[in-house]
């Protein structure tokens, strides 16, 4: 458990960190892949099936498809940036917010008593008990998801499409 | 049109009967296991040229082809390399030197068999040729191109059956003829040239007087024999001696004169030949010149070659392909000398 | 998993029966085998399901490509490999060999450390799929409780390695094939899933397992097939169509294309990374059929199928059977068809496939609510039969037309 | 040492600040995406983390992961296509070159 | 229509241009190594995404120099290179040569020889045309089915050839005034075993991909060549028949014994790549009735004009053009005889399929990046002859 947690805990900030700092945009992709998998494996040593699932299907199998035919759209195939400047005009500024922000956060949970926290159970929760949750307690807000996905649909539609529209 | 995919299901049920039908119907399956089982190639099939000889004692001497380099020139990729053969003195041998055929440029087009007036060349149809190398590997010289007839009946029955019956026919021609010219040759002795009118010193002793293959001697011997012998019969110096040293009485021609013209005979050399048409004719002194293979490289026969120039149908000297320069340049000597050029 | 803990002891006493005559360690070993400790039961219990994967599968891979290479060539009126070995057996090995001893070349200009990397994660969602495909009667490797789902997702996955090795080539042939592996697989995952979402609805359950169970009983353990019911069937052929798209098999082998894109993502790999590709792409393939044998065909239920050792084995021979055909229909197909073309994937997939796989999800809906069988049967194929021609019309109307041709005078 | 509660929150705490970095730092607006991703993803891990240590027995927090998830993607595919209708417009993908909100 | 790759038109990708999604044109050099360019030849593709915006035919590297070599040869040396401009129809290039050779020359050829030449020819559209569609289908992605099924009935014929002339592809069978070799019994047996044969395989083989859907789709109204276009750029044979464009040599100009045998000349009238497939489909057809008919009408007697000399053959000075309907289209030879006689002055070859090739881009630009190979292969090239 222990290791497992120090291995994909490593595997996920490595990925992160290269995500936001290589140069070649699909480098990027590959990391934050790599990114997402530790944190699908933090869910499966979390007892989280589904949301294993869920994040591979989601994550690798869609969103990061997406942002690479979104590279491919909009970039040179190769990926790579040149000698160009990577980092807005107002870098010291983000670094700035996120290290005072992570700070914060720290402090925050070395306060807090319900951090060291240890596990209350073992067992997972099946699949079925998801699905009934989902169309039972939380029926409006799967139904609201769903028109949300819909309109997310349509909207990337017509917004990456938008002059062959106003052409025709 | 039915359902969606039903013509991709009749495709698949015409897969199914192929899978099926290549088990059991020889029509279907028609690979051939190659190294263990090889086709029957047809009588036809061509690949290669090989050079036919006729006796399997002595291949060389025995070869049909006489360096007439008719197809030299005609192999459209020039692939063939030949060079006459020749005496110490320089003589032409009537065969070649060399003869080379380069099979990584010949394009097994047949035309060299096709020109061929002696029937020396002709198609191979072996074709594992393949060999390690890609330059000297891939040429062939005269002992591999030497086959023998009986290989040529072999591989191609029908037409090697025609090709003899055509041999045998142009000798016993050829015989023929020979045989009323030989007569007077034979008693020539004492008349002592009797009056052949017209061209040359004697009418008959053109007979080429070939020493049979039997006799004991080397080729070398027996090509000079000939040569002297014929000579000697054609001057009728010593005519009555020709025949005991010819062996056999009625020595079968191999290559028998077509008109009465000494000079005629391939064994001469070039000042023997011009000095027997010294008193003719400039057609004759042109024919003389020429190499007297009869190979029709120029188009003609030497006959009608010089014709031809002597008329002024045919401006191109350069014909003349066995006889090499010396034929052209002794053909260009002559018409300055006759004022022609 | 759970099966083969149980068996353990008995397979370690059968071991320790065997080794027990051994000098020196005969006896400690025999006496270790015979009373095992749990961790040690526990690992043989990971580790002989692993093997199995391990070994079989790539096994059935090598095989695999020697009947295609046979089949086709039979299909073709050729004879196919039958040089090594007696009937070509030994190609597989001859073409093992050959591969890795070839020279492994890298693009001078390729992106080398992704490039390296492809091969390698193009085989583990491959074989990492085969952890939830049931053998035989309750013999899984693990019974996850999201079994199809966890299929989905890795299958899914492997997408990754074909992008990765187009990409990384820097060869214009590979990105082109890259992009549309990419487009291909993404798209043809909506249909599948949803194929699949009715077997759920109506075993009930992700489990692999559970619906492998599902579809046993009935005569001979083969009417409960879910391939014989209306809307199995049309899910069978849906299901069927996405996993040939996502494993890149003809008719949708766009991606390596060999007559448009030379051989699209892996035109730049050879020796070993290709070998691995191949694998890769084959271990999918077997998978994804072994996941449509389990969904539809009824996994390993057959005439004879049960539990006990002897049903476990008849279990498993009717699941490789069942595995056999998939392949064999897949070779088929890849020896009759010609390919499809990019633009008419994408549509046949969003305009035909997935309107049909919504369609069927109703289908099995109408089959759970209607309780009288004949009912039934007679109102989800009328509606789904009515469905097929509409959309099959739809489809045709664009691009297919029939033609006349007339003859000069 | 027993993994607890704290080291999961200490993560995902360090998670979301490499994302804001991203987000914030980057001038490409498909990394400023995936820093967003990044924050996302460590917010996720905050729900299961707490769900596993705390609130095992009710689906709250598994069923918040679920729709954060859902509305990662949507925002992820709106985004993106944004991204496409920004380059078309301006040829570039910079944030510092989006100056303008005239389209 | 056709303009000149030169011209900026085709690069002048502008963004903002189409008014679709801007994406980076990618160049693709398809050949000259390439699957399925048949041969040694490029396509120079711009494409966008998948789609093609720009193509340019590169050519040339098979040439060998066919004229300067024919111009430098007696008029006989000459006939074994026509069997390598197109190497599938040997014996169609002998006959439009040996025509060509005819014509200036005056040369009357026998009865027997036409019929034998006719019987050849029509043998040769077969295995053209049963290739063609093949090695079509192969670009398709049909993973060799139908080319080998093709192969299977080549063979037969390819034995012929090679029975009757000697070898399988280089037959260099014709010679001016008749043929080489005259057809024994046995060969028109065979010939006719082939006759009746082929429309089983024929029937196979449609049966096979006719009706595949896959096929339709991936055929029909791709390549489109509108027959404006395709008599402007002199396009000849099953693609001008495709188009609808009602041109065949043997109806034209009858030469050989075309006039005494009944046939038909299927036309198509969108011209794209299945009418291109399916009119050879049935020009097949209707060659299987022509050898039917030759094979039963063909006389005794000789085979070759007599006066015909091998060596030294001279023709007056003069030049002739002949023709045929070759498998591929129309394919001429124009040869120009001067003083002496004995090699062409001038020797030029209308290659069929190197003129056929010229309006590619016209058809491909719009479609997708596989469609190019499939109109590729529904034009029926072969290097040997573009190239020369």
């Amino acid at each position: 458990m222990e290791i497992a947690f120090w291995i994909l805990s490593a595997i996920t900030v490595i990925g992160a960190i290269l995500a936001i700092t290589m140069r070649n945009l699909v480098h990027c992709v590959l990391s934050l892949i790599l990114f997402f998998l530790g944190i699908a494996g933090h869910y499966l040593l979390l007892r989280a099936d589904f949301l294993f699932a869920v994040q591979v299907l989601i994550y690798i199998g869609a969103v990061a498809v997406l942002i690479l035919f979104a590279i491919m759209l909009t970039r040179h195939v190769t990926g790579t940036e040149g000698p160009r400047e990577v980092l807005g005009g107002k870098w010291w500024a983000g670094m700035g917010t996120a290290v005072i922000i992570a700070g914060l956060l720290w402090a925050i949970i070395r306060k807090d008593p319900l951090a060291a926290m240890l596990p209350a159970g073992m067992a997972s929760t099946s699949v079925t008990e998801i699905g009934r949750a989902l169309v039972a307690d939380w029926l409006v807000p799967f139904e609201a998801m769903g028109v949300l996905l819909t309109a997310a649909l349509i909207g990337a539609v017509v917004i990456a499409l938008e002059e062959v529209i106003r052409k025709r | 049109m039915g359902f969606i995919g039903k013509g991709l299901f009749e495709g698949m049920v015409v897969t199914a009967r192929n899978f099926v039908g290549s088990y059991f119907d020889k029509e279907r399956l028609v690979t051939v296991q190659y190294p263990e089982e090889r086709v029957q190639v047809p009588e036809n099939s061509r690949t290669f040229p090989f050079l036919v000889f006729d006796k399997d004692s002595d291949p060389v001497a025995s070869m049909r082809c006489v360096a007439c380099k008719i197809c030299e020139v005609e192999c459209p990729p020039q692939c063939i390399y030949i060079v006459m053969d020749r005496d110490e003195k320089g003589k032409p041998q009537q065969r070649p030197k060399v003869f080379d055929i380069d099979i990584s440029v010949c394009m097994q087009c047949q035309i060299c068999v096709e020109v061929c007036p002696f029937d020396a060349i002709k198609m191979d149809n072996n074709y594992e040729k393949s060999q390690y190398g890609r330059f000297d590997e891939l040429v062939e010289h005269l002992p591999e191109l030497l086959k023998s007839n009986e290989f040529y009946n072999k591989i191609k029955p029908t037409e090697a059956t025609a090709v003899d019956a055509k041999l045998k026919a142009d000798a016993e021609k050829k015989a023929k003829k020979a045989a009323p010219a030989a007569k007077p040759a034979a008693t020539a002795a004492k008349p002592a040239a009797p009056a052949a009118p017209k061209p040359a010193p004697v009418a008959a002793p053109t007979a080429k007087i070939a020493i049979p293959d039997d006799a004991p001697f080397t080729p070398e011997q027996r090509q000079w024999l000939s040569g002297y012998l014929s000579t000697v019969a054609a001057s009728g110096v010593a005519p009555a001696a020709a025949a005991p040293v010819a062996g056999t009485p009625a020595a079968p021609a191999t290559e028998a004169p077509a008109g009465n013209w000494p000079w005629h005979d391939p064994g001469l050399g070039m000042q023997r030949r011009l000095d027997l048409a010294k008193e003719t004719p400039i057609a004759d002194k042109l024919m003389a010149a020429m190499a007297q293979t009869d190979c029709h490289a120029c188009g003609y026969d030497c006959r009608g070659y010089a014709d031809a120039i002597a008329t002024g149908a045919e401006t191109d000297l350069s014909l003349c392909l066995p006889g090499e320069a010396e034929t052209a340049n002794m053909l260009k000597k002559l018409m300055q000398e006759a004022g022609k050029l | 998993m759970d099966q083969v803990y149980k068996v353990a002891p008995q397979l370690l006493k059968f071991l320790s029966y065997l080794l027990g005559w051994l000098p020196w360690i005969g006896k400690p070993v025999a006496g270790f085998l015979s009373n095992p400790p749990a961790w040690f039961l526990l690992a043989v219990a990971i580790a002989i399901p692993i093997l199995f994967v391990v070994s079989v599968f790539p096994g059935i891979f090598a095989y695999t490509t020697l009947v295609e290479r046979k089949a086709l060539g039979r299909i073709q009126n050729r004879i196919g490999p039958n040089r090594v070995g007696r009937w070509g057996l030994l190609q597989p090995i001859a073409d093992g060999v050959k591969l890795l001893t070839k020279e492994d070349i890298v693009p001078r200009s390729a992106d080398k450390f992704v490039h390296f990397l492809a091969p390698v994660i193009a085989v583990i969602p491959s074989v990492l799929l085969f952890s939830v495909v049931p053998v035989g009667a309750g013999l899984v490797p693990v019974d996850l409780n999201i079994g199809i789902l966890f299929a989905f997702a890795i299958s899914t996955a492997s997408v990754l390695a074909l992008f990765m090795g187009g990409w990384a080539s820097r060869n214009k042939f590979s990105l082109l094939g890259a992009m549309r592996a990419v487009a291909q697989v993404v798209s043809y995952e909506v249909p599948m899933v949803l194929a699949a979402v009715a077997v759920v609805m109506a075993a009930g359950s992700l489990s692999t397992l559970a619906i492998a169970k599902a579809q046993g009983g009935g005569i001979l353990n083969v009417t409960h097939w879910f391939v014989f019911r209306p809307w199995g069937f049309v899910g069978f052929i849906l299901f069927t169509i996405g996993a040939m798209a996502e494993s890149a098999r003809t008719p949708f082998d766009i991606p390596e294309a060999e007559s448009e894109i030379i051989a699209g993502y892996h035109t730049e790999y050879s020796g070993f990374k290709f070998a691995l590709f191949q694998l890769g792409e084959y271990l999918a393939s077997i998978a994804m059929a072994g996941i449509t044998v389990t969904m539809f065909l009824g996994g390993y239920n057959g005439p004879g199928s049960g539990p006990g050792i002897l049903g476990g084995l008849i279990s498993m021979f009717w699941f490789f059977a069942k595995l056999g055909g998939m392949i064999v229909l897949t070779i088929w197909i890849r020896g009759t068809w010609p390919r499809v073309r990019v633009d008419q994937l994408m549509s046949f997939a969003w305009k035909v496939l997935l309107p049909m796989s919504i369609v069927n999800i109703v289908a099995v809906g109408m089959w759970h609510y209607i309780a009288i069988r004949p009912i039934a049967w007679v109102v989800t194929t009328l509606w789904l039969v009515l469905w097929f021609i509409t959309l099959s019309k739809l489809a045709a109307s664009e691009n297919i037309e029939k033609r006349e041709y007339r003859y000069a005078s | 040492m027993n993994v607890s509660l704290d080291h999961y929150l200490m993560l995902s705490a360090f998670l979301f600040a490499i994302g804001l970095c991203g987000a914030l730092s980057r001038k490409n607006a498909i990394i400023v995406l995936m820093g967003i991703e990044i924050m996302f993803n460590a917010g996720i891990l905050n729900f299961v983390a707490f769900w596993h240590y705390k609130y095992f027995a009710v689906l709250t927090a598994q069923m918040f992961a679920i729709f954060a998830i859902s509305i990662a993607a949507a925002e992820s595919a709106i985004g993106l296509a944004l991204v496409i209708a920004v380059y078309r417009h301006y040829q570039s993908i910079d944030v510092d070159e989006m100056r303008s909100l005239k389209g | 229509m056709i303009q000149p790759l030169t011209d900026a038109k085709p690069y002048t990708l502008t963004p903002g241009s189409n008014g679709v999604i801007e994406t980076q044109t990618l160049e693709v050099s398809i050949g000259p190594q390439h699957p399925s360019t048949h041969g040694v030849f490029r396509m120079d593709c711009v494409l966008d995404g998948e789609s093609v915006v720009a193509l340019k035919p590169v050519m040339g590297y098979l040439h060998r120099n066919h004229e300067q070599l024919a111009e430098r040869m007696a008029w006989l040396g000459s006939m074994p290179y026509t069997d390598r401009l197109d190497y599938f129809n040997s014996m169609t290039n002998n006959w439009a040569y040996a025509l060509a050779v005819e014509k200036l020359a005056g040369i009357k050829v026998p009865d027997r020889a036409e019929y034998i030449r006719v019987i050849m020819a029509e043998l040769t559209r077969l295995l053209n045309h049963s290739c063609v569609i093949g090695f079509m289908l192969q670009d398709l992605g049909a993973w060799g089915t139908p080319l080998l099924y093709a192969f299977r009935e080549r063979e037969r014929i390819l034995d012929l050839y090679e029975a009757v002339s000697g070898s399988r592809m280089m037959c260099n069978y014709m010679r001016f005034g008749g043929v080489r070799v005259n057809l024994t019994d046995e060969n028109l047996a065979t010939a006719k075993d082939i006759a009746t044969r082929f429309p089983r395989f024929l029937d196979e083989f449609e049966k096979l991909l006719t009706n595949n859907e896959v096929l339709l789709a991936r055929t029909q109204r791709v390549g489109v060549l509108p027959k404006e276009l395709a008599i402007n750029a002199g396009i000849s044979g099953p693609m001008a028949r495709a188009s609808g464009v009602d041109y065949d040599l043997r109806k034209v100009d009858k030469y050989g014994v075309y006039g005494r045998l009944e046939f038909r000349v299927p036309l198509g009238d969108i011209g794209d790549v299945y009418d291109r497939y399916y009119i050879r489909v049935l020009e097949m057809r209707e060659s299987i009735k022509i050898l039917q008919q030759a094979l039963r009408d063909i006389p005794q007697g000789p085979h070759i004009a007599p006066e015909v000399k091998l060596r030294n053959f001279k023709i007056p000075p003069g030049d002739g053009y002949g023709r045929i309907e070759g498998p591929k289209g129309e394919l001429g030879f124009y040869l120009v005889s001067d003083e002496g006689g004995k090699q062409p002055y001038r020797y030029h070859v209308r290659p069929p399929s190197f003129i056929n090739l010229t309006i590619l881009e016209d058809m491909c630009v719009g479609h997708k990046v596989a469609d190019v190979v499939v109109i590729l292969g529904s034009v029926d090239i072969v290097l040997g002859e573009v190239d020369r």
